[in-house]
């Protein structure tokens, strides 16, 4: 079975006025239907371009990205209309990614009516349906968003990218706002979306615990580039590349009994502007060596746990 | 810094040109003949067709409005007035100033007494310093300086008699009622907005900060508010002085002051076209430069500003070295 | 004055403040103890009046609408409510310092860094310590280079501002330091930095400290006695260790409940149903009790009595004996 | 949060929500409704004029010439002897008339031009910002001057030059608010649910782009009533014998020193219809204010 959604050697370039921005530098995944990958990295990684990159909201500078086997990131005008039918995204921001001057159910039909597909009944149905799904009493169709909390905007927001029944949805952090109770009540719902629709999802994260929690794969950037791909499962028992691990030990356990020794890296993030070649975690690694600052490759370290580092198998 | 500087300096030419140019086209679609216009109504019909060619009024628009912007820009010459025949350059080099000293001086008084009132209010938020100060602000913008100028007369000139109502021969007695009137409007807008930034400054984290660590409540207001709330004050400096220039007109007209206004508005009444031209793109150069000096100004003041006009590449140095 | 009294005492704090003409009432009545050189962790949801009451402690809440309606804040035995303005002017960036959660906006952004930590400094000086040189000193002791003395904020990035504003707070060795979500808007790998800079400088110099958090993990590493509040009232307060092991208050285990476990595998997730209380309409009674599953009558009928379950372990909540069998599996 | 309890109470359907939120939040603000009240008044006598005025406003009377104040003339009459206060009344309507015309057009036609500046971006946002450029670098009031002078005066050529004095503001403050609007996400949103340009400038950025506006307008109005009476005052926008409150103030500033209310009432009705619009945007930008939204 083709995987729906397929990015091969994908890469944006932003010009800034200091330089070339690699915000997205040559990645290569795919994703099963029903499956959920974990993108994970820091603030200025390139997660969420990725994410808009793959569902065309940025056009590509190179690369393929396919859907179900057919190439999507070269199509303009009718065709990317459909294909976007196809792929959705859900925001970050609950406080921004909605329309202030929307009421949900407005929002909610948006889509709906935008497609052209619908009868104005079928609209009102749908949208019924929608708010039911995704948990939005029928009280609150004609609130705005300011009379909503953090977690009814986020389910808006879900609701109207499942408007079109699509197949893959970017989930762009979309908990990272919510607090903790309220971020349960969401990822909760996404799963049983997931199970009902056989939706895919590319969920964008920098939480450790939830991105554990949701995915089946996940894949580690830094600066533009992916630098360790593997099973969820996998990446947490055995991290190979020297960012993985710090980037675990970095996060505070609430277990209080195994506090372990942390890792913590010296330096900060730069960004990937005019990069040069060689690994780019290399100024703040460790185990740093000449040979780190030569071209890296991905390399298949055990079956389907992809590192790129050229000292993977010395450590 | 100093690239920047030049660039916006560099950056009047077109804005000039192009009010040059604009004033020039709107010009030419004013109403009547010129020649009828400087030789009255009773001239005969050869005497016009003569001044007509003589104006070139008979060549194509474009080489007319070429050979104005080469007479201007090149030979620095405007003409000469049609009704007085006198040289529009020679008379605005005389008025120019007086409405420009009128006008800077009545800024800064504005300023200079509309920023203290401003932080007075907005550091009484909600009590009776900030009410009175605001009701009176509310009233100082509402009311037309033209109007207000009179009501000064009114009072200072004819109940009192203790300032001249016109003119400029009593020197610098003859300039109070104009400044204050002309004041008015600047000085309470100017107060409110100091009052609204301030009051936005002093809901910021940095100023929770400066509290934390034990400010004394003046020096968080002094040290710490003033710079940053100062900030969108300049930025308006510039467009009160285009404001106030444009206001200078009326006031001017109020109490017959020999500037640019009277010049201006007496020009239009006249039909004296020429006069008009010069006098525009002579108030709009005042104003283009104003406003360059604010840009400066602005600069000086916020170090993220000039870290934008100092460019990309010292920045890039900087951020390299911190790395 | 008692001369058992802990070294900070919260006692009763109940601080209100307007917002559209409606009255929210954003703590009442917390009560809270912390000794020399230990960490309280004092932990909630947003809007749970966290940060209001690190500002009460330092009586820096905005002057229009907010208000300090009842209360005591001992620190050392002196009720900091009472003080006049002045004194207690000595006290902030002296004895009691905070640091803030966002970095980006905390710091003057036309002042230069530096002058930020000599300010400071000069403040309450003992007049034989040069403010420049001390605010170059905190400037390497977190890490900054000192020739980055002359620099602006907009030039640091968000972990080097948080950085700076860590050296403000310790420029006069504070006796009680108030974090506010040091890290929350920070990166992780940048968090732990942050996270481990003030573990360090807190132990060399035995600050006490409150840390305000909303992240259990934080708690776990840093503190050594946690609060859990919930709209405004300590629902539970006990050491680290009686918190994570045994917590009672069923807000706290739902909280624990509702982060996604990085050991085990669970298919769902067990999320608190509902909202919290709207602030400005909270119930009679346990504000917790329209999401609480243990709710009766009992708990709506009026303000909900302290239990002590174990030695310095508190818990807001009538349904303890049920509570804790259930939980006991 | 805040509104939760609200929303469950009403279960009709609500229209124009934002509209009535507004006009609650105003209704608070004192001020405000001052100028609300003040306005209403002014319009409604403005309308109904010229059934009510006690006399005819061209009609002159030899014998009251410059007659002050009284129980007959409230306001006094003037040179030629005719009623202040009903050519204030009818004056009313070309003040009036001329500041919200005006203001109208200048507005709608400079937010056009700025949403197309805005939301093209590149060549087409460079033109007409530069072109906006060289306008604004003529101060306001000589531009005005100079329009007057080419169009000539009389009632619909001031709202002409007026109109046109008002474009590059409405235009710069649109597009700025745009660029604004547009960095949120849920014009990311539209554009990932196919939603085309023109529904996306329509739908979702002119509608969030609008409080400052109308704030704006509001204010607008006022400042162009009175550049209005500044024309008439120096003799080049309404000319006498039209009541205009400008050209009332010109045509008897002569008098002042003998007959002092000829050029009093004019100008206070100025005044208090500027302060009264004044009062009004006040109010509503606190209404507006997106800070107290969330």
């Amino acid at each position: 079975m083709t995987p729906v959604i397929e990015v091969e050697h994908l890469k944006k370039y932003f010009t800034t006025p200091r330089g070339l921005l690699h915000a997205v530098d040559d990645v290569t995944f795919t994703i099963e239907k029903g499956k959920t990958l974990g993108v994970v990295g820091e603030s200025g990684c390139g997660k969420s371009t990725l994410g808009r990159t793959i569902i065309h909201l940025h056009e590509s500078t190179e690369g393929v990205v396919k859907l179900n086997g057919e190439q999507v990131n070269h199509l303009s005008g009718n065709a990317l209309k459909k294909a976007r039918e196809k792929m959705q995204i859900i925001f970050q921001d609950p406080y921004s990614s909605i329309d202030p001057r929307k009421t949900a159910e407005q929002t909610i039909m948006e889509p709906l009516i935008v497609s052209k597909k619908y009868k104005k009944s079928e609209i009102e149905e749908k949208t019924d349906e929608l708010m039911e799904l995704v948990g939005i009493d029928e009280r609150l169709r004609r609130a705005y968003p300011h009379e909503l909390d953090g977690g009814r905007r986020q389910r808006v927001g879900i609701a109207r990218a499942l408007a079109l029944d699509p197949e893959f949805v970017v989930c762009d952090e979309p908990v990272s706002a919510l607090d903790v109770s309220i971020q349960a009540q969401v990822l909760n719902l996404l799963k049983k979306l997931q199970m009902e629709k056989g939706l895919t999802y590319m969920f964008v994260t920098h939480d450790m615990s939830v991105v554990r929690h949701i995915s089946d794969d996940i894949c580690v950037m830094y600066l533009g580039q992916v630098v360790e791909k593997c099973p969820s499962r996998e990446l947490f028992k055995n991290p190979l590349h020297p960012y993985t691990q710090a980037l675990l030990s970095a996060i505070p356990s609430v277990d209080i009994h195994n506090q372990t020794e942390r890792m913590i890296l010296k330096g900060e993030l730069t960004s990937p502007i005019n990069p040069k070649p060689g690994c780019r975690f290399a100024a703040r690694c460790p185990y740093v060596k000449d040979a780190c600052h030569q071209a890296q490759h991905q390399e298949e370290v055990s079956p389907g746990h992809f590192v790129t580092c050229c000292r993977v198998r010395e450590l | 810094m100093g690239r920047y500087v030049l660039k916006r300096i560099l950056w009047m030419i077109p804005i000039v040109l192009g009010v040059a140019i604009l004033v020039f086209t709107l010009m030419t679609f004013c109403p009547g003949n010129p020649a009828e216009i400087i030789l009255g109504s009773t001239a005969t019909e050869e005497a016009l067709a003569a001044k007509t060619e003589e104006l070139g009024l008979n060549d194509p628009f474009l080489v007319r409005l070429g050979n104005y912007l080469v007479d201007v820009f090149i030979r620095h010459d405007l003409g000469a007035s049609w009704a007085t025949n006198v040289s529009i350059m020679t008379s605005i080099k005389e008025r120019l100033p007086r409405t420009l000293t009128l006008t800077l001086v009545t800024l800064f008084l504005a300023f200079g007494l509309g920023i203290p009132l401003g932080i007075v209010a907005a550091t009484h938020q909600n009590r009776w310093q900030d009410s009175l100060s605001m009701v009176f602000a509310l009233i100082g913008v509402a009311i037309p300086n033209f109007w207000l100028g009179l009501m000064f007369v009114l009072f200072f000139s004819v109940r009192l008699g203790w300032l001249p109502s016109m003119g400029i021969n009593d020197g610098l007695k003859s300039y109070i009622l104009p400044a204050a009137t002309a004041m008015m409007g600047a000085f309470a807008t100017c107060a409110r907005q100091t009052r609204s930034s301030m009051l936005e400054v002093i809901r910021s984290d940095y100023i929770t900060t400066a509290r934390s660590k034990g400010v004394p409540e003046r020096d968080v207001i002094v040290k710490h508010a003033l710079k940053n709330g100062l900030i969108p004050i300049i930025t308006m400096f510039g467009s009160t002085f285009g404001h106030m220039l444009g206001g200078m007109m009326i006031i001017e007209t109020v109490f017959a002051i020999p500037g640019m206004g009277t010049y201006i508005i007496t020009a239009v009444n006249n039909r004296d076209y020429p006069v008009v031209q010069g006098g525009t793109i002579f108030l709009a150069i005042t104003f283009s430069l104003c406003m360059l000096i604010v840009d400066l100004l602005y600069a000086a003041v916020d170090p993220r500003i000039k870290a934008q006009y100092e460019g990309q590449n010292r920045k890039k140095v900087k951020k390299e070295a911190a790395a | 004055m008692s001369n058992n009294q802990e070294f900070l005492e919260v006692k009763d704090l109940v601080v209100e403040y307007k917002s559209d003409g409606q009255i929210v009432h954003a703590v009442n009545g917390v009560n809270l103890k912390l000794g020399k050189g230990r960490t309280l962790g004092l932990v909630g949801e947003t809007g749970a009046g966290k940060t209001t009451i690190a500002k009460s402690i330092l009586r820096i809440l905005p002057d229009v609408g907010c208000k300090i309606r009842g209360g005591e804040v001992f620190l050392d035995g002196k009720d900091l409510l009472k003080i006049s303005e002045n004194e207690m002017r000595k006290i902030r960036g002296n004895n009691i310092s905070m640091i803030f959660q966002d970095p980006m906006t905390a710091l003057n952004p036309v002042q230069r860094v530096g002058d930020q930590i000599a300010e400071v400094v000069r403040l309450h000086n003992d007049s034989h310590t040069n403010p420049r040189k001390r605010a170059e000193e905190m400037l390497e002791i977190v890490g900054i280079p000192a020739e980055r003395y002359m620099e602006y904020p907009h030039q640091f990035s968000g972990g080097m501002k948080q950085r700076v504003v860590i050296a403000i707070a310790l420029a006069c060795n504070p006796d009680l330091l108030l974090a506010d979500e040091p890290t929350t808007a920070l990166d992780v790998t940048i968090q732990a930095q942050v996270l481990d800079l003030i573990k360090e400088l807190r132990e060399k110099y035995n600050t006490a400290m409150l840390l305000i958090t909303h992240d259990m993990g934080v708690v776990a590493q840093v503190c050594d006695e946690v609060a859990v509040i919930y709209a405004g009232t300590i629902v539970e307060y006990g050491t680290k260790e009686q918190i994570f092991d045994h917590p009672t208050h069923p807000y706290t285990i739902g909280l624990f409940g509702a982060i996604p476990d990085m050991n085990e595998d669970e298919e769902w997730l067990h999320p608190i149903d509902g909202l919290p209380p709207d602030p400005t309409n909270l119930p009679k009674g346990c504000p917790f009790a329209p999401r609480c599953k243990y709710a009766s009558a009992e708990c709506e009928k009026g303000p909900i009595q302290t239990y002590k379950t174990a030695d310095g372990h508190d818990c807001a909540c009538c349904h303890i004996d049920t509570v804790v069998k259930e939980n006991k599996k | 949060m805040m509104a939760e309890a609200s929303v469950q109470t009403r279960k009709k359907p609500r229209k124009n929500s934002e509209f009535l939120r507004v006009m609650k939040q105003l209704s608070r603000n004192k001020t405000a409704v001052i100028g609300l009240i003040i306005l209403l008044v002014e319009i409604v006598l403005a309308i109904l004029a010229p059934y009510i005025a006690p006399y005819d406003y061209t009609q002159m009377d030899i014998m009251n010439m410059f007659a002050k104040p009284s129980a007959q003339h409230w306001f006094g009459c003037d040179d030629l002897g005719r009623d202040i206060f009903s050519r204030i009344l009818i004056g009313s309507r070309y003040s009036l008339s001329c500041g919200i015309l005006a203001t109208l057009i200048g507005t709608v036609i400079g937010m056009a031009i700025g949403a197309v500046a805005g939301f093209f971006g590149g060549k087409t946002d460079n033109i007409v910002m530069r072109i906006l450029d060289v306008i604004q670098a003529i101060p306001g009031m000589v531009m005005m001057i100079v329009m007057s002078a080419v169009l000539g005066p009389g009632f619909i050529n001031t709202i002409i030059a007026l109109a046109f004095g008002t474009i590059p503001g409405m235009a710069r403050m649109l597009r700025a608010q745009m660029l604004k609007v547009r960095e949120n996400e849920y014009i990311e949103a539209s554009v990932s649910i196919n939603c085309s340009k023109f529904r996306i400038i329509m739908d979702h950025l002119i509608p969030n782009c609008m409080s400052p506006m109308i704030v704006q307008a509001t204010m607008g109005v006022a400042q162009t009533i009175t550049t209005a009476s500044g024309l008439s005052f120096i003799g080049l926008g309404v000319q006498p014998p039209a009541p205009e409150w400008g050209a009332m103030l010109s045509g008897s500033r002569q008098f002042i020193r003998q007959a002092p209310h000829l050029v009093i009432f004019p100008g206070l009705a100025i005044a208090v219809t500027v302060l009264a619009l004044n009062m009004m945007g006040d109010g509503l930008r606190d209404a507006l204010d997106p800070k107290l939204k969330n």
